[in-house]
């Protein structure tokens, strides 16, 4: 089939990252994958599975653990003619390299005044539950999308990370490529083929127009299932995915709230200094007079994340939490939700087949 | 020396049993946190901390369980730590991956590989400003070289002289990841440690009496002013890198490897060396497997019963109160 | 003079953080001082000259350039009873050691369950003007700021300066404590003697009815100049120098923007993600109604810092920028203050004593 | 010999003379930025890239007009840049501390110490996958060897055997401090390299031959396959750290130690050579000495003639158009 817009074939998140690497590695000579354990014989949580046996160990690399040197090399070939994609599997891991991504790549093609940009991109993966802990759930995207010159992007749907990445691969600048975890077993249609998806614009992933509900990657999916009570309540929420961070573009979210009046931001990291906030304070600034209550935010809370489900229960907000709070700001009970919320899957688990530890 | 040996069979054994426990326990889903055992790996924690003194401290990274026990770390408490209990070392919030015990002198394990390595070095450096005669032990693995943290932590306590003894368990793997794409061909460990201007030991590490004895002179060294000291000790982990299963069938390492490596069990090879000297009897190691049963299944069912944290708790001791 | 708080003479900037570096030296034998330079015959810009003769280099060190360890190490002595500071010349060169910094020194207390705190300060001083481009001028108070378990100070006047260091060396958590290079010879009255000034609370340097400006660090002394040219014209604005942004308090904001209706936040750093948003998204969601007008931030924009001053005159906001945007959100003209605001000082220097290279 | 002398004597020249310049120009505070001067060090530049071919790639730190100079890099771009023109080889946006020329190999200069080092083992890397028959040297101090970025750059170099040069200027100082708070006391910068695994070459870096002759063999090895070398030279920077003056007064270091290796400057010393060998007649050295003069007062006026950029550039170039 040529078109692959037609598709209506169904792959899991993880496998539609695959399929683009594949795509991407098959295509262009000049695409190689590195990370600590990206030949694996995991693979990547199943991302990079198969690609070693098909491109050779000189395209799909492991590595030592020198995060900071590794981006540093990535970067210098990429300034060299390569695009490679370096991969974390937690983006806890890329601390020790925020010297190269943030004074270096960030700035090479700025400061060189134009005389060359540097085309790589850096997956790493959000973790979450099963008692990752403090420094293997963090979910630093803020950090990331304060810094000009990084883009930013944070798929929620399997069509979307296949189109994004393959678009983040072939961008001529570093682009920073938020995997969450538990999306990784989530399905979805997916174009076959090299669909690129523009980094840039977020999606309007449900309509509705009596609330506004924005969302970063896994947040998407819990504000989708608020929006899904809130229908059983006559609510009609309008979801929109935010997608990319950094250059971030408000204006679709300030259109919806011209028309909804009312905005919840949900993001899956902290608050002081967040996108949430940035996402509030731009639509104050440029929709103030259509706002009929105040926007709110639904974030974690700003302490490091514990590692006791007694403790991450409480913690992490879900879909029952955010309609609550679009039933408050529209002045309607929810009481009646309670019940319909109640998951089946234990909170500390993306879904019923996860057995840990990772 | 058989009472030294015996000691050490039994900070080994002990290990052997908690970890063989939680690996039994642990697919009951209800430790839920990632784990990293140490089993085949016990004689570096217990030969190591056979030559610390009670002042001396230990830190850790992401497979501590052993130092942690080696060191005298409180069983039921790390026990309850894995099930997420208030009763935790860390109150739940830090799981397998974040142990402590202050009391034993455990100052922290933490599971970003190279990461503990300067923070372990910090403490030998207060130590030496407040010309306290106390060294400090950091255990990490052959990967941990790697990073540049563990690099500049060696230089400095080099420039300081700094009363820390570097213990690096060569396991032969980072995660699924052989040598190959990770360090020079050829080049060892301890070359590198040496070539950088520590001192170097390199020795078996499942032979808990050679690793304790490496320890024990570099320990003296360290504590007669002689300077950092870097321990480079040969193991194998049996279990996968994070879990409790087996895991040679996946295609990383060959069972033939493995079965080499377990036929080097540090725990048997003590135990017949033991049994071989005739200064314990079969009675005497069994009534220590006995007493060591006990004190597990005491740890589990405290842990068991232990409450959970209260979920406000999720915010406090982010600062000081 | 026993009360220093009767004190009426002056310092420099600088001067005041010698002298809080020199009473926490000889007041507690577990302070330390240690960083790139920090006994050099420059002492860091002043800062820490003449310590070193003082205390003695085991109290203050140099150290090789091996930012990533010797945070470890400072942190590893703070859990063992030191009260370190460490000092980076350039917040840029902190990058390299983020990993410490984020992961290990903020969630130390937290993640061991409050066991035992990391007691450590880090001196960080924010690059500005001079052609220090890219790498040299960044100010990363709000990627510090979003992560739990720091404390973020950034003192904008000599007393200031002396009595959050006092406060931040003898704080039982790690604080980062950035001081930007322009305020370094600026003078004000110091009280004498071991006088801390509590971190966590923003402080009214002008008060006003009109408007509320608050704002981080040198942007309180462009937002003071921006005050006195507003009085020309007739408005009061009331000036907030927010000092702590981490925790971050912003009920003091909130109460004066409920008398003021107005807010601009002055920040130094970039926009997207930063302090300024945060402030205006809690003010949106806190006092909501209060506002006549949409909040608005004066940052940077979202883009490297060039180095030519030709790049860099137009790129930092200055009092009449802030100024002008008042009179705006006010509708009142401000045609007459241009030339009342002119300075007499190029616009890539501090002062007109400065005569390079730093 | 003796052409390839008068050669690498220009090149020192050039930059002596450049350097001069910029420093006798920045006391009219046109230049405003901050510049350090490498007056004391050029035989390590031109002796180096000497032993380049045009296609090779160079990268260095915040010390690096020698460096861009010696590769090729052009003067006026150079000059227009640290008066933050529009023709600046950066447009204005970098400034001393961030020089380029693609056209020449010269990829790029930064001044965080240590960090364009892993950079340009990453171009070392682009040439090995494509099987290009280059190599990149990378210029940086005595005090970068203190980065993990180095240690771990290194590493990965040796890893994938990597067509990189590593070329250490040795000058004592980092900054103001000298090497006792930094490195352990004797452990010299090139066995520290051996130790991690790289060919080393230890040299007098104040005379221009002995450094290209070193500089030929590692990269003729590396050429052939052998891998990445690492080169130290000693050497002396003559003005202070960070801008156009001396500053032996301030008391980091004596006006003796200054004196004696002024005795040592590489620019005479090669004069002297070339003099005595009698190939080349004072009257050509003038020559060269006006036909610089020249090219460098073009430059100036150039650069002082050259428009600024635009306000608005400032917010471009951010990302690809
Ligand atoms: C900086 C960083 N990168 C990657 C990881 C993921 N990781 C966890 S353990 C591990 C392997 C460490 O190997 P080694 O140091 O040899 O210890 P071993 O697991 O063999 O005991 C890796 C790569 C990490 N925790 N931290
Ligand atoms: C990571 C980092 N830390 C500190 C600095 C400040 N700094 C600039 S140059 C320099 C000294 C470097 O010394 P060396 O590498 O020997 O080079 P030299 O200046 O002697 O040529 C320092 C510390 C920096 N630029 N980057
Ligand atoms: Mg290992
Ligand atoms: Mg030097």
């Amino acid at each position: 089939m040529k078109d692959g817009r037609l598709s209506n074939r169904t792959l899991t998140y993880a496998h539609a990252i695959n399929e683009a690497l594949d795509i991407a590695l098959a295509s262009d000579p000049s695409v190689y994958l590195i990370g600590l354990g990206t030949p694996d014989p995991k693979g990547v949580f199943g991302s990079t599975k198969g690609l070693v046996e098909k491109f050779g160990t000189a395209r799909v690399l492991d590595m030592p653990v020198s995060e900071n040197a590794l981006t540093g090399v990535v970067l210098g070939s990429a300034i060299d003619g390569m695009r490679p994609v370096l991969t974390h599997q937690r983006v806890d891991f890329s601390l020790v390299s925020f010297e190269q991504i943030i004074n270096q790549a960030a700035k090479w093609r700025y400061m060189y005044g134009g005389n060359v940009g540097a085309p790589l991109v850096i997956r790493m993966i959000i973790g979450r539950g099963w008692g990752q802990g403090p420094q293997h759930s963090q979910s630093l995207q803020s950090v990331f999308a304060h810094i000009p010159g990084l883009k930013v992007v944070m798929p929620s749907t399997p069509a979307d990370a296949k189109g994004l990445l393959l678009s983040a691969i072939f961008d001529d600048d570093p682009v920073v490529f938020l995997e969450h975890r538990w999306l990784y077993n989530i399905e979805g249609p997916v174009p076959e083929g090299d669909e690129r998806v523009p980094i840039g614009q977020p999606r309007i992933v449900r309509s509705g127009n009596d609330i506004t509900i924005a969302a970063t990657s896994y947040m998407t999916i819990e504000s989708l299932r608020a929006a899904e009570l809130l229908a059983d309540i006559g609510i009609e929420a309008e979801v929109i995915d935010l997608r990319t961070l950094n250059p971030f573009d408000h204006q679709d979210v300030v259109k919806s709230v011209k028309r909804t009046n009312h905005l919840i931001v949900a993001d899956t990291s902290w608050r002081n200094c967040g996108i949430a906030g940035e996402l509030v304070a731009r639509v104050s600034e440029d929709a103030f007079s259509s706002l009929e209550q105040p926007p709110r935010r639904v974030t974690l809370p700003d302490a490091p994340v514990p590692t006791s489900r007694a403790l991450t229960d409480g913690f992490y907000p879900h879909a029952i939490d955010i309609a609550r709070l679009a039933g408050e700001m529209l002045g309607r009970s929810t009481s009646s939700l309670s019940a319909a919320a109640e998951s089946a899957v234990p909170l500390d688990v993306p879904d019923n087949n996860f057995r840990g530890p990772f | 020396m058989t009472a030294a040996l015996t000691n050490l069979y039994r900070s080994m054994l002990l290990i052997r049993r908690v970890e063989e426990r939680i690996a039994e326990e642990y697919t009951q889903q209800e430790m839920r946190c990632p784990v990293h055992f140490c089993i085949g790996q016990e004689a570096i924690a217990s030969g190591v901390c056979a030559a610390l003194s009670p002042d001396d401290k230990v830190m850790s990274g992401h497979r501590s369980h052993g130092h942690y026990l080696a060191k005298g770390g409180n069983l039921a408490r790390m026990i309850a730590e894995l099930y997420g209990k208030a009763t935790g070392c860390c109150s739940g919030k830090g799981g397998s991956m974040h142990l402590i015990d202050l009391e034993c002198g455990f100052l922290g394990a933490a599971p970003i590989v190279g990461s503990t390595i300067p923070i372990a070095v910090g403490t030998a450096f207060a130590a030496h400003s407040r010309k306290e005669a106390r060294i400090t032990a950091v255990f990490f693995g052959d990967a941990a070289v790697e990073s540049g943290a563990f690099y500049e932590s060696a230089n400095f306590a080099l420039v300081h002289n700094l009363p820390v003894l570097f213990v690096c368990e060569d396991n032969l793997y980072s995660v699924y990841t052989p040598m190959a794409p990770r360090q020079p061909n050829g080049r060892g460990l301890s070359e590198l440690a040496a070539g950088i201007g520590l001192k170097t030991a390199k020795a078996d590490g499942n032979d808990v009496t050679i690793v304790k004895k490496c320890a024990v002179q570099a320990a003296d060294d360290i504590r007669a002013g002689g300077g950092p000291w870097f321990l480079e000790f040969s193991t194998y982990r049996w279990l996968e890198h994070c879990g409790p299963q087996y895991d040679n069938d996946i295609g990383y390492r060959t069972q033939a490897e493995f079965e080499a490596w377990r036929a080097k069990c540090p725990v048997s090879r003590a135990r017949s060396q033991l049994l071989k000297s005739a200064a314990i009897e079969k009675g005497a190691l069994d009534a220590m497997e006995r007493e060591l049963s006990a004190m597990i299944d005491d740890a589990f069912s405290q842990a068991k019963a232990a409450p959970f944290p209260a979920p406000k708790e999720a915010l406090e001791q982010i600062y000081a109160a």
